[in-house]
Order: structure tokens, then C-alpha cells, then sequence
């Protein structure tokens, strides 16, 4: 795409242009206080900001309130801005009440030139208009500035995952510890085969747009792969369309790896509603009919996440749950066998599939992990030292910190 | 003491007193009789009332104490931000609020950011202020500026312009020269502003897009589960806090006691409490008498 | 005791989903499949009204005019209509291709969501000084005593957390401190969780015994 | 063909929403991709739907357990199908609200949605009791602290926590049960919850780099598959 017209893609352009427009626009407005005799005083310091790193759609005019605008008083009612462009009729935009000294001027184009007057607005009837500002073009700007350390941190994360990734591609043995709930997969697909009772597999509600889903879906392709090997009944009722397909395009491809495509049969993966209660009245209803031996409970989970769990409890279940809703986590841990912690959901896959290339990403997770702890570390100590001595060196550190980790 | 309420006791304590011989013994209980105890417990106390004394937390106390504290004609924005899921907990608090700002003689203007507030704003409207207030008067002692949609955007709005966003109330007279929203520019110019809710938008979003730009006082209800999330603000960011039924219960015990007009009436916080209470204790019942088995059985394999 | 067939209806279903906690039968089956079948039918009219009616149909096609329409809606219509060629097995495999959508999309949006709002704003929350005063310049222990605990259950917290490393000696010992954060976390969260669940069930009680039967005033 | 064209359509999209969050003018995008997925979504249910209808319908002409019950749920979803989708009493036409009050669709909702959603979700209030009684045993130290904190957290809900413990002098007021439930709230929970959100964070951001550089590609699938 070509840059638009005006565009600078260095911050300080940008800002040597705000101000230089601030500038004239100052000069001419200062020229404009000169209420008649009667009349209402305008408004005056008509300043016209483009904000800085958006999209060049909005103007910020901002003025000087009249010199007849006391609080307490009612004189004046409000303040009406107006707008032309290109030499154009000059028109209304908005009217803000007395008081205000800004208005944000959502309506424009890029590629146009504004001219700006604010007008005064008496209780009786008058008004006082001030003179126009200076034309000014909204800028667009291609990249955000104000997010330059967000963009950095990404780039620290996102090196150290993908350099362990390539480290253990080369074949560098990398140590992962043991997840109990991962270990415990084995013995629970095994448990299931030997009882010849079915598995059941619950993905959460939610919907692909949800990273947790995705990462069931990905366990799910490993979990699937094993129950293939094993010969066991597979169910997986889903509340969402979209997963359904994707959970049998899943299994589906497990099935086919482990040489057993003719084993494999669509209504594994059911849809069930996309009632959250609704699933779950029917789930329910499922494990009391069916009586699975192992159940996994593994993506987003709300409200329904223990009356799931202790249902599959009463029937005898081994349960393997997991989830990243902070709030659910006490009910699986109260009602599984094994609960994968927030993050260990995530890292499932990964550890899972054995393969160096996504044990190399954990091992990148680490050093992100390493890095919040580290600043985390300096943040609490220097703020601790300037609170105790004063120091403003260890208050700037602070601040500092807090400003790179905090985004709006 | 009614017979209702020794039956309740009788039948609540008789079925721990039943779980207890059992554990002691080392047998487990059954989980469908667990549920029916847990059904007894909530489903007696609601036919046969039990009321607890309530003591006032310091969380709920500033509120009470800051609305007392407030001259008369003092104005309020009270905003329903809940939907009828956690109107048990919620409804209650609003209530009682708006009964204590009006018997103190001060203004409220009602709005919420939900659409199934309104709903029970028309409750607190239909049920409270004509039948303890009928002198109250619209426009003067109260205005419903009504549900707003835009969540977030509302809000900030009307930190720093009410009448931009609500220019009429919500049967569309205009607020401008409403005596009960005299000299109301933004939201930062009320006296106190109070959120009850618990989802989002709610009491977070009030504090970072109102109270804190504003500095305007802030309070807040809200259903349990959401109240920890709230505790960060308090005290500098909000002064007081009301969770859960527990929350209304102590609210209408100290307005109560204080108001003997209001003595009798409806306390649907402190009457709820009585099968929350009771059921709060039997489950701490069951832990510790899960332990007891367990500790049992431990001791059993031990000497075996 | 009511008169008006939709409480009668509503009463009839709860007792239905209630009798589901004595054990299964014919009547949980009745409410389970009603609830089922018209509640797919339900979610079905308003997705569709929602989103191909209300965003991509008037997104394309605005009512009103001067609105301009968002022509780049058909890439997601088609997308969709792809999702169709599962109904034909032998090119199924292009349903794959809306979902690969997805999955990139999600993925990329979730990534800087979690980066920012649950990664880098919550370090930054976490630096505060162990030092706590009171308004008044005093010394507060009560502050102090919080924040050197939010401190330390969030540092050994992660060290939990750590995937590469052994959990031996030192380091095993704070991530099992960090275990010890984790249990108070879970157990607090499911005590508090109990007011707001119990009273759903005096909500469905109160319908009962009120709005049935009339039996509270 | 089959798995080179989904992998880079995750490469291409996933990285530019990652981009487009520096960048003002491609800010617009993820909001537009959301509405991409929602039309997607729609597409899908009617594969969702369908499935609904084949299940039912082979377990009524097959006779299977329960086939009656089949028979309810189709009849439920083609009732609800039919009034919402023809807008059967509803004066809004094409452009109006679905389930606009007064409507049949908003009946169906009011009298059999409500209540029996409502109804599942207080089972939790059963199972909850369930749960602490058996799970809830003090087999270890972790167990123990996880059932302490519950234990004071319920107390503290209740009026009795804080008649038990007024007796503390005001000089270690921290003792008492509403002070002590406000503490573990705010600190050592605040704590947990903050270890959890970043390592989540941080899990997510490793995962989704393993989706997007293609290191994992289960969702491709297979070739020829």
C-alpha cells in the first residue's frame, strides 16, 4: 500500500508538525478576541491537535473558554463548533455545554483540510464567533509508537521461543519435568480399554474464536492418536458447530496415523446445543447411561464446570481436567483426579507430542517466565529502596518499569 | 422462636447428628442424601424464616456511615448494573439504599448500563418508593434516567457531561432543569455514586472510567464471586463495599436499628441469609466430617 | 397455588432437572431433550438473525443509505460456504482452509491479548515497595505484611510454573511454597464461590414454593 | 495442496492481527475478523444442526435406547426453528428483533430456557456439598492449606464467623474471621491468581507460536485425508 498523503512514519515528524500548526493556529486566534460592545465574548486559543499515532481520523479542537463563562453563572450556555473544508459551506458539528473546552471531531478524512471557529453561546440569544483557525489535515500514522516497548517485549518472547525451538531442532536435549495429570493419560485411556467402557472427552463450551479450545483440540490429536492405538470408544459431545468439525477433522487425522481409518466414524464428535446448560443437561445424561471410565475435561469451562466433574465423579470416572478460568480451577481440583494448572494446559501439547521443536518452546516460555521474575525482582526492591530512603534515582527505576510493562 | 423455625433446627441438626454417628462409625455417606440435607437446608429456613443478628463489616459500615454523613439534599446516582442471576444477592442492597437516601432527605438519580437492569430498577421503583415514599416526587426527589446502551462509552460520556447522554430520563422528559439533577454537569458532581452489579460493565469499569478521572465518592455492590476482584480498590478508589447477601443483610440491620419507622420492613438480604447461613454451616459440617473418616480409615490401616 | 401455565410449565421442568439428583429417569430424559431440541433451535434463529441477517446481509446491503457497504463481508460468506464441502466427502479437506482461518486469527489475537493484559500489566502490578505506610507516614503492618506476601506467592507462584527445570533443593522448595499460594488460591476462590451458588438455588426454591405454590407471602 | 495452503493461511492471518495491533490503520482488523468468524460460525451450524437432526432420526428409525426421546428433542427443534425463523408472531419483520417480547420465540425462551437453565445451574449448589465432603480431606499439606482457606472464607460468609472470634483483643483484630477472610482475599489469593494469569500468558503466547510458525499442525490434518 502506498502511504498516504501527509503521513510521516517517524514519530518526531509528526510532532514537529503538530506543533508548528499549533503555533499559527495560536497566532491567528490570539487575534481574535474582540467581543463587540453587547455582544458575548468568543472563545479564544483556538487549538487545533491531531492525535498523535491514530489513524488520522479525529482533530481535537480545544479553546480558551469566553472570558463571559463563570461558574456558577449562566450567561453563557454552550459552545458551538463549527467546520468548513476546500473553501466550503461552513457548517454546524457539534455543540458542547459551557464549561467545556474540547471537542473531538470524529468526522474527518485524511485526505481534506479543516478550518475550525468556535462560537459563543448567550442565554440571551448571543452569540460570539472567533476567528478561524488555520486549515489542518489529519494525519495517519502506520505505526503506533506509544506501544514501542510492547513491540520489543514481543520480539524478547517471541526470539527466546523460537531460538529453543530451533536449539532443540539441532537435537540439544532439552529437560522438561514431569506433569502429573499428562503422565496420568496413559493409565487412563489403558483403564478405559480394560473396563471396555467408553472415553468421553469434553472440549468446554466455547467456541474456536477461544485459544483454549484450540489447545484441547490439540490434545485431542494426541489423545486421540493413543485411543486409536488402544481400540477404545471415543465420544466427544461439543456445544459449538465449528468444533465439531474441527474435533472430527482432529481425530480423524490421529486416526489415520496410527493406521486405523477404518476404525474411525464421525459420530464420535457429536453437537449437542449451543446451550451452555443444555450441553450440560445431556452430557450429564450421558455419563450416568454410558458410565465412560475416563473423562477429559480439558478447555474454557464456566458455572458448568463442577456439575460436570462430580458428575463424572459419582460414576466411577478417572478424570483429566484442565482449564485457564482461574475461577474454575478450585471445582477440577476439588473433583478430578488431575487438573492441569492454567498454563500447564497450554504446554500439554507441547509435552505430549515428545518432539524437541514444541519441548524447545516451553524451554522459551521459561525465559519469558525468567525475564517477569527478574524485572518483577528489580521493580519490588527498587521500590522498596526509594520508599525508605527517598531516592529519586529508585523511583525513576520504578516509574520507568511501570511505564515499559504498562499498555493501555 | 416458632414451631417453623424449632423444626427447621430439629431436622437440620438431626440429620448432622445422623452423618456424624455414621462417620464416627467409618461409613461414608451417600451423595443423594447429602442432597437431600442440602435441599432441606435451603428449602426450610425460606418457609419458616430464620433471621441472624448481623454486625456491620467496616467495608459495609462506610457506606451507611457516608450516606448519613451527607447533608440533606445531598444528590446520589445509583446505577443497576445486574442482571436477575444475581438479583438475589443484589436487589437487595439497592433497595435498602434507595429506602435509607430517601429517608435521610436526599436526591438519587437511577440509570443503569445493563439491559436487564432496567427491569430491576422498575422493581426497586414499583415496590420501595411508592409504598414507603408515596411524598417522594419525580423530577424532585428522584429521576430513572433508564438504561443506556454503549457499556464503557457510556461512562465515559458522563464523567465529564450527564446531559450529553442523558438528555431526557427514560420517559423522555428532558433533565435539563430537573430539580433532582440541580447543578449535575458530569457524573464527578454527585455527592456519592453507588454501582450494583458484578459482571462488566460494573463496579471496575465505574472506578477506572468515573471515579477515578472524576474523584468523585464511589461505592459499590455486587454479588459474592465478584467481590475479591473489587477488593484492590478499597479504600482509596472506593470507599465502601457490599458483597453478597451477606453484604445486604448487614446493610439493612444497621438502616434498620437505626430507622424505626423501617423496622418491619422487607429484609430480603437478612432473609436470605438464614438458608445461606445454614447452609454454609452444614457444608463445613461435611468437611469436617469427611476428615473424621478419613482420619478413621488412616488410623484403621495403620494398626491393621 | 398458580394459575398461569408458564410458571406451571417452568415449575414442572425444575422438578424434572431436580429429580435427576436422586437418579436418572423417564422424566429428566423429557426435560433433557426438550431442553436440547429447542435450544439448538433457538441458539440457530438468533445466530442467524444476529449475524447473517443484522452483520452480513445489511453490512453488504445497508438499509439506509448513504452507509457504505462492506463489501469485504463476502470473503467471510465464502469462507462460511466452504465449511459446507464437508457435506461432500471427497472435498471435504477444503473445510480446512475456514478453519485454518480461524485458528490463525485466534491464535495471533489471543497472543498480544494475554501478552498484555495478563502478562506485562500484571508484572507491573506486582512492583510495589515492602514497605507499606499509612496515610498518616506511619508505619501500616497490615499493608506490609500483604504486600510481602502478594510478592512472594507470585515470584515462587511461577517458579512453579517453570517447565525446564527440575523442582530439586532450593528451587524445589519455593516452587512447593509456590504450590502452598496456589492451595490458599483455590480454596479461598471455591469458599466464596459458595454465597453466590447457593443462592441460585434459593433463587429456583423461591420460584418453587412462591410462584407455584404461593406458599410465602 | 492440502496442508501448504492452510498452513500459510494461519501464518498470513495470525501475523498480521499480531501486526496490526502497532499499527493505527490496521487496527480495525480484529474487529472485522471477528465478524468473519461469526458469519463462519453460522455456516457451521447449519453442519451442527444437521448432525442434530441425523443423530435423532437414526435413533428413532433404528429403534435405539431411548429413541422416544428422540422423537421430543426434533419435535423441540423444528418448533423452535419454525416460529423464529418465519418470525411466527412476531410483527418485526426481516430487520426486527427475533426475540422481541410478546413474541412466541420469547415465550419458548421465558417459560423453558429460563427455568431449566436455572434449574442445571443450582445443581451446582448440590454438588458443591458433595464435593466438599469427599474431596475436601486432609491427605496432605496441600490439601490441608486448600481446605483451611475454604474453611475460614465459608466462616467468614456467614454471621457466625464474626460472633466466633469477637472476643480478640482489638490489638490483633487481624484474627478475626471477617479481617482474616478480607486478608487471604486480597493477598496470598491475589497472589495465586497473579502466578496463574502470567504463566497463562505466557502459555499462550508459546502455544500460539507453535500454531503459527506451523511447529504444530495438527489442526491441518492429513494429506489425502
Amino acid at each position: 500500500m502506498p502511504p498516504a498523503p501527509g503521513a510521516r512514519s517517524i514519530a518526531s515528524g509528526g510532532r514537529v508538525l503538530i506543533l508548528t500548526l499549533t503555533l499559527i493556529t495560536l497566532t491567528s486566534s490570539l487575534l481574535a478576541t474582540d467581543p463587540g460592545p453587547g455582544s458575548i465574548a468568543p472563545p479564544t486559543l483556538i487549538m487545533v491537535n491531531d492525535l498523535d499515532y491514530d489513524n488520522g481520523e479525529s482533530l481535537t479542537i480545544s479553546w480558551v473558554p469566553s472570558l463571559d463563562d463563570v461558574p456558577g453563572q449562566s450567561e453563557v450556555v454552550a459552545y458551538r463548533i463549527l467546520r468548513s473544508s476546500g473553501g466550503g459551506q461552513e457548517a454546524t458539528i457539534g455543540t458542547v455545554l459551557a464549561g467545556e473546552s474540547t471537542f473531538v471531531d470524529q468526522s474527518v478524512n485524511r485526505d481534506s483540510a479543516y478550518v475550525y471557529r468556535v462560537a459563543t453561546i448567550a442565554a440571551n440569544g448571543g452569540e460570539g464567533y472567533s476567528l478561524p483557525t488555520d486549515a489542518v489535515v489529519p494525519n495517519r500514522e502506520w505505526l503506533n509508537w506509544d506501544l514501542v516497548w510492547l513491540f520489543l517485549a514481543c520480539l524478547v518472547l517471541g526470539g527466546s521461543v523460537v531460538f529453543f525451538i530451533e536449539t532443540a531442532r539441532r537435537g540439544k536435549k532439552l529437560f522438561v519435568r514431569k506433569i502429573a495429570g499428562l503422565e496420568a493419560i496413559d493409565e487412563a485411556i489403558g483403564r478405559a480399554t480394560e473396563m471396555g467402557r467408553p472415553i468421553l472427552y469434553i472440549p468446554g463450551i466455547q467456541d474456536m474464536d477461544e485459544v483454549e479450545t484450540l489447545a484441547s483440540l490439540t490434545i485431542l490429536g494426541k489423545v486421540s492418536r493413543q485411543i486409536a492405538d488402544y481400540d477404545t470408544q471415543l465420544f466427544m459431545p461439543v456445544a459449538r458447530s465449528l468444533v465439531m468439525t474441527a474435533g472430527r477433522e482432529t481425530i480423524k487425522t490421529s486416526y489415520l496415523e496410527a493406521g486405523r481409518a477404518d476404525a474411525f466414524n464421525e459420530d464420535m464428535v457429536r453437537y449437542i446445543t449451543d446451550e451452555q446448560f443444555g450441553y450440560v443437561a445431556a452430557v450429564d445424561g450421558y455419563m450416568v447411561r454410558e458410565r465412560p471410565a475416563t473423562i477429559f475435561l480439558l478447555g474454557a469451562f464456566f458455572g458448568e464446570s463442577l456439575v460436570l466433574a462430580e458428575m463424572g465423579n459419582s460414576v466411577g470416572a478417572i478424570q483429566i481436567a484442565g482449564t485457564a478460568r482461574p475461577p474454575q480451577i478450585p471445582f477440577f481440583v476439588a473433583a478430578c483426579d488431575y487438573t492441569l494448572i492454567g498454563e500447564e494446559l497450554f504446554a500439554a501439547s507441547a509435552y505430549l507430542s515428545g518432539e524437541p521443536r514444541q519441548l524447545g518452546s516451553l524451554k522459551g516460555q521459561d525465559v519469558g517466565k525468567g525475564i517477569a521474575m527478574a524485572v518483577i525482582l528489580i521493580g519490588v526492591a527498587a521500590a522498596t529502596i526509594a520508599e525508605l530512603t527517598g531516592s529519586g534515582f529508585f523511583a525513576g527505576v520504578v516509574s520507568t518499569l511501570q511505564n515499559v510493562f504498562t499498555t493501555r | 422462636m416458632t414451631t417453623g423455625v424449632i423444626f427447621t433446627l430439629v431436622v437440620i441438626g438431626g440429620a448432622l447428628a445422623y452423618f456424624a454417628w455414621r462417620s464416627l462409625r467409618g461409613k461414608e455417606i451417600d451423595r443423594r442424601l447429602i442432597f437431600l440435607v442440602i435441599g432441606a437446608t435451603v428449602a426450610l429456613p425460606l418457609i419458616f424464616p430464620l433471621e441472624f443478628e448481623h454486625q456491620p463489616s467496616p467495608l459495609v459500615e462506610r457506606i451507611y456511615e457516608r450516606i448519613e454523613a451527607l447533608p440533606p439534599g445531598s444528590q446520589i446516582l445509583l446505577s443497576y448494573d445486574f442482571d436477575p442471576g444475581m438479583a438475589p444477592e443484589v436487589q437487595p442492597m439497592a433497595d435498602v439504599i434507595t429506602r435509607h437516601v430517601l429517608a435521610r432527605g436526599h436526591r438519587i438519580a437511577f440509570m443503569s448500563l445493563w439491559a436487564t437492569g432496567q427491569a430491576q430498577l422498575n422493581q426497586t421503583l414499583n415496590n420501595v418508593i411508592p409504598v414507603d415514599f408515596p411524598e417522594a416526587e419525580i423530577e424532585r426527589d428522584w429521576v430513572n434516567l433508564g438504561f443506556k446502551a454503549g457499556n464503557e462509552g457510556v461512562l465515559r460520556v458522563i464523567a465529564s457531561d450527564l446531559p450529553k447522554m442523558f438528555p431526557t430520563d427514560v420517559e423522555g422528559r428532558p433533565t435539563a432543569g430537573m430539580p433532582a439533577l440541580e447543578g449535575i454537569r458530569s457524573a464527578g458532581d454527585f455527592d456519592l455514586v453507588i454501582s450494583f452489579g458484578g459482571g462488566k460493565p460494573g463496579p471496575r469499569e465505574w472506578i477506572l472510567f468515573v471515579a477515578d478521572p472524576t474523584g468523585v465518592d464511589f461505592a459499590a455492590g455486587t454479588a459474592a464471586v465478584s467481590a475479591p476482584e473489587l477488593y484492590p480498590y478499597y479504600p482509596n478508589q472506593m470507599l465502601g463495599l457490599m458483597g453478597g447477601a451477606k453484604g445486604a443483610a448487614e446493610y439493612e440491620t444497621a438502616f434498620m436499628g437505626q430507622y424505626e419507622q423501617f423496622a418491619d420492613m422487607p429484609s430480603p438480604g437478612r432473609r436470605i441469609m438464614g438458608p445461606l447461613t445454614m447452609a454454609h454451616i452444614v457444608i463445613l459440617a461435611l468437611i469436617v466430617l469427611g476428615n473424621v473418616i478419613y482420619f478413621r480409615s488412616r488410623r484403621e490401616r495403620g494398626t491393621a | 397455588m398458580s394459575l398461569d401455565i408458564g410458571v406451571w410449565i417452568g415449575a414442572l421442568l425444575t422438578l424434572g432437572i431436580f429429580s435427576f439428583l436422586y437418579r436418572d429417569n423417564p422424566f429428566y430424559k423429557l426435560c433433557e431433550s426438550i431442553f436440547v431440541g429447542v435450544s439448538a433451535g433457538y441458539w440457530f434463529c438468533v445466530f442467524f438473525f444476529d449475524n447473517m441477517v443484522r452483520k452480513f446481509y445489511f453490512g453488504v446491503f445497508p438499509s439506509e443509505a448513504g452507509i457504505e457497504p462492506k463489501y469485504f463481508l463476502i470473503v467471510g460468506a465464502v469462507l462460511g460456504a466452504l465449511m459446507l464441502t464437508r457435506l461432500i466427502p471427497s472435498i471435504g479437506w477444503i473445510s480446512r482452509w475456514p478453519l485454518s482461518f480461524i485458528v490463525g486469527a485466534t491464535a495471533g489475537l489471543y497472543m498480544m491479548l494475554f501478552f498484555v493484559s495478563n502478562g506485562l500489566n500484571q508484572v507491573a502490578d506486582t512492583m510495589l515497595p515492602l514497605y507499606r505506610e499509612t496515610a498518616g507516614g506511619d508505619f501500616d503492618p497490615a499493608e506490609t505484611l500483604g504486600t510481602i506476601l502478594v510478592f512472594i506467592g507470585t515470584f515462587t507462584g511461577l517458579i512453579y510454573f517453570f517447565f525446564s527445570k527440575e523442582h530439586k533443593g532450593l528451587f524445589g522448595g519455593a516452587a512447593r511454597v509456590g504450590i502452598f499460594f496456589l492451595m490458599v488460591t483455590f480454596g479461598a476462590a471455591f469458599g466464596y464461590t459458595v454465597m453466590s451458588r447457593m443462592s441460585l438455588l434459593i433463587g429456583r426454591m423461591d420460584f418453587l414454593f412462591r410462584d407455584w405454590l404461593g406458599l410465602l407471602g | 495442496m492440502n496442508r501448504t495452503l492452510p498452513f500459510l493461511l494461519t501464518f498470513i492471518v495470525g501475523f498480521t492481527i499480531v501486526i496490526a495491533t502497532f499499527s493505527p490503520p490496521l487496527d480495525r482488523l480484529a474487529v472485522d475478523t471477528a465478524v468473519f468468524f461469526s458469519i463462519i460460525a453460522v455456516f457451521a451450524m447449519i453442519l451442527g444442526g444437521g448432525n442434530l437432526v441425523k443423530i435423532n432420526l437414526v435413533k428413532i428409525t433404528r429403534r435405539q435406547r431411548d429413541w422416544q426421546f428422540a422423537i421430543v428433542t426434533l419435535v423441540g427443534f423444528f418448533f423452535v426453528l419454525i416460529i423464529g425463523l418465519f418470525k411466527v408472531g412476531n410483527p418485526g419483520g426481516v430487520t426486527g428483533q427475533v426475540d422481541a417480547p410478546g413474541t412466541p420465540f420469547f415465550d419458548v425462551y421465558t417459560y423453558v430456557f429460563v427455568p431449566v437453565g436455572a434449574t442445571m445451574y443450582s445443581l451446582l449448589a448440590f454438588f458443591i456439598a458433595s464435593a466438599s465432603y469427599r474431596a475436601f480431606r486432609a491427605k496432605n499439606r496441600e490439601a490441608t492449606i486448600l481446605l483451611i482457606a475454604a474453611s475460614i472464607i465459608m466462616l467468614g460468609a456467614t454471621p457466625f464467623g464474626t460472633m466466633l472470634t469477637a472476643w480478640i483483643p482489638d490489638s490483633l483484630d487481624i484474627f478475626e474471621v471477617p479481617n482474616l477472610h478480607f486478608f487471604l482475599m486480597s493477598s496470598p489469593n491475589l497472589a495465586g491468581q497473579r502466578a496463574i494469569m502470567i504463566g497463562i500468558a505466557l502459555g499462550v503466547i508459546s502455544y500460539s507460536l507453535r500454531v503459527l510458525l506451523g511447529v504444530e499442525r495438527s489442526h491441518i490434518g492429513k494429506d489425502g485425508g
